[in-house]
């Protein structure tokens, strides 16, 4: 079975969970922006949690499926319809052969997962099927979808055909369950709590005036806000004392000060090292919510200690295996 | 050491009722999770709170993950006990209970799937030198695979799901061509019952006793044996008595089987009460059959063999107390269970819900009696159909086998079919009284006893 | 989450990760020990283990927080990770270094190919053959590869044409170009964005994602020496290379 | 006897337990029941079956009244998400299909619907309440047919 991409959008791309083990040669992890939203979709439709899927930003493309098909959009509304009318968020929807599921204006958050069941089948390239458009790398062709595209999509798992075999025999051409599953809710109350972060490599290294601005000022997502970076607007930050910097480790959440002042959010297709100094680490599970900021979306940050962050990333997990295995129970229970 | 203050319990009936009496003893508030269908049973009016999970079926209320845990953690308990069934010997709702925060009282979800595979636990058994029965080393794919094994062992053999339990997913072969028809029936109950129907292939033991382990293990990895029980007396693997010591037994043989069941508990990583259930042949030798990672129907023959509260221990070990006992336990006297099923032997032991109109269990000294019927109390379709088990603990055997069918005779139920009939004429059969029922004995002479029984020969 | 050794330091960076910094200058001697206790530990990966990122001082050590707190139950997961990486560093001590190997790479220096020799010749009051020539004489130590697929940040390169980043970057830098920035030297295996002067470019594919065990032209540790090529043998050398 | 079979005769019996009836005989298809027992002092539930007499539920309703009952145990929202109005609010007209909340447990929100026609007449529970299976939710003043 194919999947036909109908319409333009912005930028919509391949992605899994990334590929690790490969930073030592420059190759980032790349991977989907916010992870827990790709893995719920997954789960939704009874794939593995590492399965590909389509990041949709913004803009989405209408898509088809030349057979029936199971899906399951999370992450950010962007009015889902099929057929003209309306599909819910966050639960396994049931496609019949040839239905259109298009797509408008996104009512909240940036990114939009869709999976399908039995994942998206594009060659996997040292060890991931996710796009990393900038070394023409992964995903389908290593590049964003356009119209036209067609991408084949797997064997659906034994959990897909379950929820095909419920939701075949609803009266409604396309069906959904009546539950949904979800670790948060994509809303503006949740959305815009601050960013929580960790100190950053050189954060001693910053002015007690920068260091206190981060703090009590909010700052704007930018237009240059992409897969690479976020580059925010807002008070300016600077070293006590200006030095040139040694390339050193950057990773997914580094909050880095150009020379500039502008703070910049690594994202996922940050490069492996750079020579920028680092204020602080958001931790992972905000940097996923910060996924969903679109530009205009203004953030505020809070540090907190290592040990409260590790304990939200543990916590933020269990509720993950708790939402997995409650999807898992509700499938086998006949999905009603 | 994490204290416990509320348990929710996941199960009903007398197991339900057996853990709201541990509860109350160690000071903890008992939270029993019903179903719809068990509304107005015994155990929700015992508990000290009580919450519906769930409608009759089972697959919606007992065995619903969600619903147990949505209930563990709305009522704010701290542990759940699982009983035995149900979600007792699930790796996943061990796992899931342990990562959402709520000691799951029973071993580790690691300890369930070892041991719930019983494939790979003979293989595990195999390798730290702990016979097992003659049998594949791992699943059987192909029907040639089969025959080859089969043929090898020697007929009759026994085709077993590893995810099998409770006598499901079980069938006999005595011929090669009877041996396709078995895996394939065997493979499909298992795959309905346990979702995945995998089987090996074991040789037929004959002329042997089902003779299973109790042992204990603290969180510290110290393990002791609580001795044995002897569960031969049963019929298509369903236990009908079960007694301890078991009349095959010797001091050095218990040694042994006690030593082969702590090193199997040992390499499971146990922690909690748990049953080692081996093979015992006329000359002393025994094999490890498979490792319950659970509290047993039985458990009360060793409790009172022994004379301890396995549940109460069981909750203990939960809390990471470490084991009131540095040396086995020995059965003194003769201690002999009876569980009474609401089943018609006249109809094959079909399973007779009804209501029960008359309930009068037997009182005494030296006599307990578990259950959580009362009169009008309903055995319901949905469930297992015990309705009580009878436990008598004398000094002698024929002591206890006496008192047993004294006390069967005062055990006066009205409403529905029961197994005493058939419990008594078993009692009063010479092989029985000889101690020489085998696994395959009442099974083979079941129209004889079935005979006498409607003869009114008891 | 700290330790503080007499030839290193170990600290958290985040909740995933942990990082040795082996002091604060770039040495041979440092790079070598990093790329030691690399091989070491790649071998001997703990429940969680993710991978590990060397740079100039230092080597990180990603892990999953929560793999790694279930498989060492009773300690933060920080700290497991950074006594683990302690003991890596400790043990490695005692195996051999890891060998080096020799790369050469031909380079096509200066005009469209190098738009920026000519701002770093003016900045030290040079010629653009005097450039050239200080580039290719020494023997490079690439000490990591960062920025983007196969960039090998490399050290050895004459303080004499060292000239600092451009104010801003450019948006797109093509594929093999060879560039300067502070001391460092390195090349582009891909077009990206990037803040560093180009000298010139390479025709040899730097990138080469169909290879899994080896994707990249160059790896840490290896010693690298750049030669000049004039326009037509870097056409030629092109058109051998896939 | 498959689970429709069960779940008809487990209701049987419960009604029959808590009835003033003590004896009967049923026979349907293949299957045979009976039942007898003494004129136990039980519940004063009115001598014959009610038809709303849903599980031993004998609340005074009064007929034009009806209960939409918990389909799970779990946590009750009263709306979508936390930034959304209730899925319906006192008053409300409702069909069988309006989902009038949901109930989560392990993450996974279930939706209540309606089940009945009518308007809402009382919200029994507050967002975030814990609630049991089969526990009533709301009253709902039902249409005059």
């Amino acid at each position: 079975m194919n999947m036909h991409i109908l319409g333009n959008s912005l930028m919509t791309t391949v992605q899994d969970l990334g590929r690790t083990g490969y930073q030592k040669y420059g190759v980032n992890v790349s991977g989907a922006m916010d992870p827990y939203s790709l893995r719920t979709a997954n789960r939704l439709t009874g794939n593995p949690e590492n399965a590909a899927a389509l990041e949709m930003t913004l803009m989405a493309p209408s898509v088809v499926f030349d057979g029936p098909s199971v899906i399951a959009l999370a992450g950010a509304d962007m009015n889902p319809s099929a057929g003209g009318i309306p599909v819910p968020m966050n639960r396994p929807v049931y496609l019949p052969e040839g239905t259109v599921l298009s797509f408008g204006r996104p009512r909240r958050g940036c990114r939009c997962y869709m999976a399908v069941s039995g994942g998206l089948d594009v060659p996997s390239v040292m060890g991931s099927r996710s796009t990393y458009a900038r070394a023409s790398l992964g995903g389908f062709q290593g590049r964003t979808l356009i119209k036209g595209d067609s991408l084949p999509v797997g064997k659906m798992p034994e959990k897909g055909k379950k929820l095909q075999n419920i939701l075949e025999k609803q009266k409604r051409k396309t069906a959904w369950t009546p539950w949904s599953a979800g670790i948060y809710p994509i809303c503006e109350s949740f959305l815009f709590r601050p960013f929580r972060y960790t100190e950053g490599l050189q954060y001693s290294d910053f002015s007690e005036e920068s260091r206190t601005a981060l703090e009590r000022n909010r700052y704007r997502v930018t237009v240059h806000a992409d897969r690479m970076g976020y580059r925010l607007e807002g008070e300016k930050l600077h070293l006590a004392v200006q030095k040139e910097m040694i390339s050193e480790m950057a990773s997914l959440g580094t909050i880095q000060i150009p020379s500039e002042g502008y703070p910049i959010v690594l994202m996922a297709e940050h490069q492996t090292c750079a020579g920028y100094p680092e204020i602080g680490q958001i931790i992972l599970p905000d940097t996923a919510r910060a996924a969903q900021l679109k530009p205009g979306d203004t953030m505020t940050f809070e540090k907190i200690s290592l040990e409260e962050a590790e304990n939200i990333y543990i916590q933020t997990e269990k509720q993950m295996r708790a939402m997995t295995a409650g999807i898992d129970a509700h499938i086998e229970q006949g999905g009603l | 050491m994490k204290q416990i203050r509320r348990i929710l319990i996941a199960n009903r009936g007398e197991i339900a009722a057996r853990i709201i009496h541990a509860c109350r003893e160690e000071g903890i508030t008992s939270i029993l999770a019903y179903s719809s269908a068990d509304k107005n049973t015994l155990p929700v009016e015992m508990a000290d709170e009580s919450v519906c999970i769930g409608p009759p079926r089972a697959d919606r209320s007992y065995l619903f993950i969600p619903s147990v845990i949505g209930a563990a953690k709305g009522l704010k308990a701290d542990a759940v006990h699982p009983g035995y069934g149900f979600l007792a010997e699930n790796g996943d709702f061990a796992e899931i209970c342990e990562e959402q925060g709520l000691i799951f009282i029973g071993p580790s979800s690691k300890s369930i799937r070892l041991m719930g595979d019983k494939a790979a636990a003979r293989a595990l058994m195999t390798k730290i030198g702990v016979p097992v029965i003659p049998g594949t080393p791992g699943l059987v794919h192909s029907a040639e695979e089969s025959l080859e094994a089969a043929g090898d062992m020697g007929y009759p053999v026994l085709v077993k799901a590893a995810a099998g339990g409770g006598g499901k997913g079980m069938r006999t072969a005595e011929t090669p061509d009877e041996l396709a028809a078995a895996v394939h029936e065997a493979s499909e109950e298992a795959r309905k019952a346990f979702g995945s129907g995998g089987v090996y292939i074991e040789k037929f033991m004959k002329n042997v006793h089902h003779v299973e382990i109790q042992i204990m293990a603290d969180a510290r990895g110290h393990v002791i044996s609580l001795g044995e029980r002897d569960c031969s007396a049963q019929r298509k693997h369903q236990k009908l008595i079960e007694e301890s010591p078991s009349p095959l037994m010797t001091g050095t043989l218990r040694e042994n089987m006690g030593k082969a069941a702590k090193k199997a508990a040992r390499a499971a990583g146990y922690c909690g009460a748990g049953t080692v259930e081996f093979v015992v042949d006329r000359q002393g030798q025994f094999y490890f059959m498979e490792m319950n990672t659970r509290i047993q129907v039985e458990h009360p023959v060793t409790e009172m063999a022994v004379g301890t509260d396995l549940v109460r221990t069981m909750i203990r070990t939960a809390q990471g107390e470490p084991l009131p006992w540095d040396k086995d336990l020995v059965p003194r006297g003769w201690t002999i269970e009876c569980r009474i099923n609401a089943e018609d032997p006249a109809r094959q032991f079909a399973p007779s819900p009804g209501v029960l109109k008359v309930y009068e269990p037997p009182r005494g000294r030296d006599l307990r009696v578990d259950s959580a019927m009362k009169e009008g109390s309903v055995i319901s379709p949905f469930y297992d159909s015990m309705i009580a088990k009878v436990i008598v603990h004398k000094n002698s055997r024929e002591e206890a086998i006496n008192s047993m069918e004294q006390a069967l005779g005062q055990f006066h139920i009205e409403g529905v079919p029961t197994t005493i009939p058939l419990q008594k004429q078993i009692l009063s059969l010479p092989a029985f009284r000889e101690g020489r029922v085998d696994t395959a004995y009442i099974e083979t002479h079941l129209k004889d006893i079935l005979q006498n029984m409607k003869e009114g020969k008891s | 989450m700290e330790r503080q050794r007499d030839s290193y330091t170990i600290r958290s960076v985040g909740e995933a990760s942990v990082l040795a910094v082996f002091g604060d200058t770039i040495s041979p001697a440092v790079q070598k020990r990093i790329q030691t206790v690399q091989a070491y530990a790649e071998k001997r990966r703990f429940p969680g283990f993710i991978e590990t990122v060397g740079s100039y001082t230092g080597l990180t050590l990603y892990y999953d927080p929560w793999v790694v707190a279930q498989s060492f139950p009773g300690k933060k997961a920080a700290d497991t990770a950074g006594d683990l990486l302690d003991t890596y560093i400790r043990e490695a001590e005692a195996a051999s270094p890891v060998p080096s190997r020799n790369i050469h790479i031909p380079v096509c220096y200066g005009g469209a190919y190098g738009p920026d020799l000519e701002d770093v010749a003016a900045f030290h009051h040079m010629t653009e053959d005097d450039v050239i020539r200080i580039h290719t004489e020494p023997e490079y130590l690439v000490y990591m590869l960062g920025f983007c697929p196969g960039f090998p940040y490399m050290g050895g390169m004459d303080p004499h044409i060292a000239t600092p980043r451009r104010q801003s970057p450019r948006l797109s830098i093509p594929a093999g170009s060879i560039g300067i920035a502070g001391e460092q030297t390195g090349g582009y295996p891909i077009s990206t964005p990037g803040g560093w002067q180009l000298i010139g470019r390479t025709p040899v594919p730097m990138f080469r994602p169909w290879d899994e065990t080896e994707p990249t032209l160059l790896q840490a540790g290896d010693h690298v020496h750049f030669y000049a090529v004039s326009e037509e043998e870097f056409q030629q050398i092109r058109r051998q290379k896939p | 006897m498959d689970k429709t079979d069960k779940e008809w005769i487990q209701e049987l019996m419960n009604k029959f337990q808590q009835s003033e009836i003590t004896k009967i005989k049923i026979r349907c298809g293949e299957i045979e029941l009976e039942m007898e027992k003494e004129a136990s002092r039980g519940k004063k539930s009115s001598g014959i079956i009610s038809e709303t007499d849903t599980d031993g539920q004998e609340g005074s309703q009064n007929p034009a009244e009806e209960e939409i009952l918990s389909p799970l145990v779990g946590t009750f929202y009263a709306a979508p998400s936390p930034d959304e109005e209730p899925f319906v609010k006192e008053g409300a007209e409702i069909t069988a299909d309006t989902v009038v909340g949901m109930v989560e447990s392990m993450k996974v929100f279930t939706e209540i619907p309606a089940g009945v026609q009518g308007s809402v007449q009382k919200i029994l529970v507050h967002d975030g309440d814990f609630v049991e299976y089969d526990q009533p939710l709301f009253t709902v003043r039902t249409e005059q047919p």
